[in-house]
């Protein structure tokens, strides 16, 4: 149980990851694995933030009343990682709109459908 | 001094934390959209600013007050604003308010349920 | 008492994950995505990173739901019902969930000091960066300098998928299926004309926000803050005017060829500090050799390459809302 | 004292949570969701002050900003079905507020 505990972050992340996993391969609308995606995206921001926190530090600015703080580098990579993420899901919304307008509908197993029947 | 601050801080905290929990309460037990705009009202000014105010009080005068202020000043403006969109979109949507002829026929699930 | 605010930070993410898996109704599917940013702002403000948290902040709760939204626009709004759950999908789950725990335990414990991570480079970051770059924000110093290249980087992809969602939703003009362009209403005519409460309150807010995003861009030095967060606050002002004041008013504020010339004047801005300081004798993004003092070097280096990370960032993004705002929706 | 407000605030977000998994109508969920926004903002200024290291306000600054914006884009999505001047509501044959379940 204290094993849980200790790890639980990790654990919420997994289970999170596995949700957005699951509503990319499961859902066959696009807007919503997208927003899987999101999800997954937002466990891996977790997971990688977690591994950073040191118990009894501090946010990494600089203070004359700290001597802990938690490992900078995480973050550097989750910071650019996030507007990155913006930009592709911008890519894909686009993409979203663009099939949207030459197969008329946001479902992928229709738009198999269609490829098949051309 | 120190205990006179202390205390100003505990009793603005805590009133600011029970409004957030009545207005928490009301969004949730309300029966319909128009009504539960009071519940958010109460967490978003009263709520809010008392906790704000606590916040700002345990501070003294130093430039993280002034922030404090800031967000208070915002939110003082931003929510009721949002508060009265809300309820022109649901208005001009045509989601009618919960009557009295309403609730005799669906008191059971309490749910604002549209025309 | 930290670690129960996180616990529960944490299980109010899992019910919302939850819920965005059952629900059908595209447009509550948006809005949980937006309360499930506001809930990972949170839990990275517990664990610590106010730089990432403010990131969040800013791009989850506005832009992110508003590129949605406009996705939905242009879209349908609802997913089609489907019955019972797949078996493949669920076991795939299952069995990459059930390794990934494996793994997970195996893991250093949460919040030790003696993991492998804290023991490589952060150790140098944490007690140098004071006194190599000279700046109390340590995660700007990683960003800016030290892994400066990085950063460029990740401005060259935002760059690219600005141009990307450009050519793809941008270039057709507002071409309807009836063939005719249609002509915007003219100013003061656009929308939420009769919305005076909102008009007002956005006229006084505006201001304040550009001001905030200045703020939040040369004070990134010193606290939470810098170039990405900042860009994201003004493009965020600037949907804002957008979306009360209308769209053709938003482009005599910034005229299209304002942003399209913004997006790559950031890029080359960072870059030529970099070239900037190959000519005066030190290595590509070496700022130490930009003034006669090193530290002074790395404080106008890192000032000049955050203006240039923000400049893009805030143009991508509005072309990023222009691109989906703009675009005529197909009638079906 | 911080740990009275920040039980409060977290239970008054589990109340805005139900209610935007609950619904039943779509002004509902925005009116829960910009609830729950003001409420993250409370919570990030109550942590500073737990963690003992209150000067990160900035963050709650920005959200007090964003989620306005945010919330007159939904409001204006739902309204007009799009963001674009030509939107109006003829156009919006399949936005969602001609289904608000």
């Amino acid at each position: 149980m204290t094993e849980v505990m200790s790890h639980f972050n990790y654990l919420v992340v997994v289970v999170l990851m596995m949700t957005g996993f699951y509503i990319v391969i499961a859902k066959s609308n696009l807007v919503k694995k997208v927003v899987g995606l999101n999800i997954f995206q937002v466990s891996v921001f977790l997971l990688y933030i977690s591994m950073g926190k040191i118990f009894g530090g501090t946010a990494p600015i600089l203070d004359d009343r700290f001597t802990v703080y938690s490992n900078p580098l995480p973050h550097v990579l989750i910071l650019t990682a996030i507007v990155v993420g913006v930009a592709t899901t911008a890519l894909a919304g686009a993409l979203i709109v663009r099939v949207h307008e030459a197969y008329g509908t946001i479902e992928e197993d229709e738009i198999h459908r269609q490829d098949g029947d051309a | 001094m120190e205990m006179v601050n202390d205390i100003i801080v505990w009793a603005l905290l805590l009133t600011g934390s029970v409004f957030a929990i009545i207005g928490g309460i009301g969004i949730l037990r309300l029966p319909d959209v128009y009504t539960r705009l009071h519940g958010a009202g109460i967490t978003d000014t009263m709520g809010a600013g008392l906790i704000l105010l606590g916040l700002a009080v345990h501070e003294g005068f130093t430039l993280i007050t002034v922030k404090l202020f800031l967000i208070f000043a915002f939110l003082i403006n931003t929510s009721p604003v949002s508060s009265h969109a809300v309820a022109n979109a649901a208005h001009g949507a045509g989601v009618r308010p919960l009557l009295d002829d309403d609730l005799e026929t669906d008191k059971a699930t309490g749910s604002g349920d549209p025309a | 008492m930290i670690e129960a605010v996180n616990t529960l930070l944490l299980l109010f993410m899992c019910v919302t994950a939850f819920t965005i898996v059952r629900q059908n109704n595209l447009f509550a599917v948006v809005m949980l995505g937006s309360v499930f940013s506001l809930l990972s702002a949170g839990m990275f403000v517990m664990l610590d990173a106010v730089d990432v948290a403010f990131t969040e902040a800013a791009v989850g709760a506005g832009i992110s739901t508003i590129l949605m939204l406009g996705v939905l626009s242009l879209t349908k709004s609802r997913e089609r019902v489907t019955f019972g759950t797949p078996t493949l999908p669920i076991l795939l789950v299952l069995i990459s969930g059930a390794v990934l725990v494996y793994s997970a335990l195996g893991m250093p414990e949460f919040g030790s000091a003696d993991a492998p991570i804290h023991q490589h480079v952060a150790d140098r970051y944490i007690e140098q960066s004071g006194t190599e770059v000279g700046l109390p924000n340590i995660v700007t110093s990683v960003l800016a300098s030290y892994r400066g290249f990085d950063t460029l980087g990740e401005v060259t992809v935002i760059f690219t998928a600005g141009i990307g969602v450009m050519l793809l939703l941008g270039l057709r003009r507002r071409t309807t299926e009836r063939g005719a362009i249609e002509e915007p209403p003219a100013p003061g005519e656009g929308h939420m004309r009769h919305h005076l409460v909102l008009r007002v309150t956005a006229k006084l807010l505006i201001p304040f926000i550009l001001l905030f995003a200045l703020y939040v861009q040369f004070h990134g030095d010193f606290g939470p803050g810098g170039g990405f967060q900042a860009g994201v606050i003004f493009a965020a002002a600037f949907v804002l005017y957008a979306l009360v004041f209308g769209i053709k008013n938003a482009l005599t504020v910034v005229p299209e060829w304002v942003t399209r010339f913004l997006i790559a004047a950031g890029v080359l801005l960072y870059a030529g500090v970099g070239v900037a300081s190959l000519f005066m004798g030190g290595n590509y993004l070496d700022y130490g050799v930009l003034a006669h003092e090193p530290t002074h070097g790395q404080h106008l280096g890192i000032l000049l390459i955050e203006f240039g990370v923000g400049t893009t960032v805030a143009a991508v993004m509005i072309t990023l809302f222009l691109s989906f705002a703009r675009r005529a929706r197909k009638k079906t | 004292m911080f740990i009275a407000a920040t039980v409060a605030i977290l239970l008054t977000m589990a109340f805005a949570i139900a209610r935007m998994c609950v619904g039943p109508t779509i002004y509902d969920r925005i009116l829960a969701v910009n609830m729950f926004g003001t409420k993250t903002v409370l919570l990030i200024a109550v942590l500073g002050y737990l963690s003992g290291r209150p000067d990160f306000l900035d963050i709650a600054l920005v959200y007090a900003l964003i989620n306005f914006i945010g919330t007159i884009a939904v409001l204006k999505f739902l309204r007009y079905g799009g963001f674009g001047d030509t939107h109006d509501m003829e156009d919006s044959a399949g936005s969602p507020d001609t289904e608000p379940r």
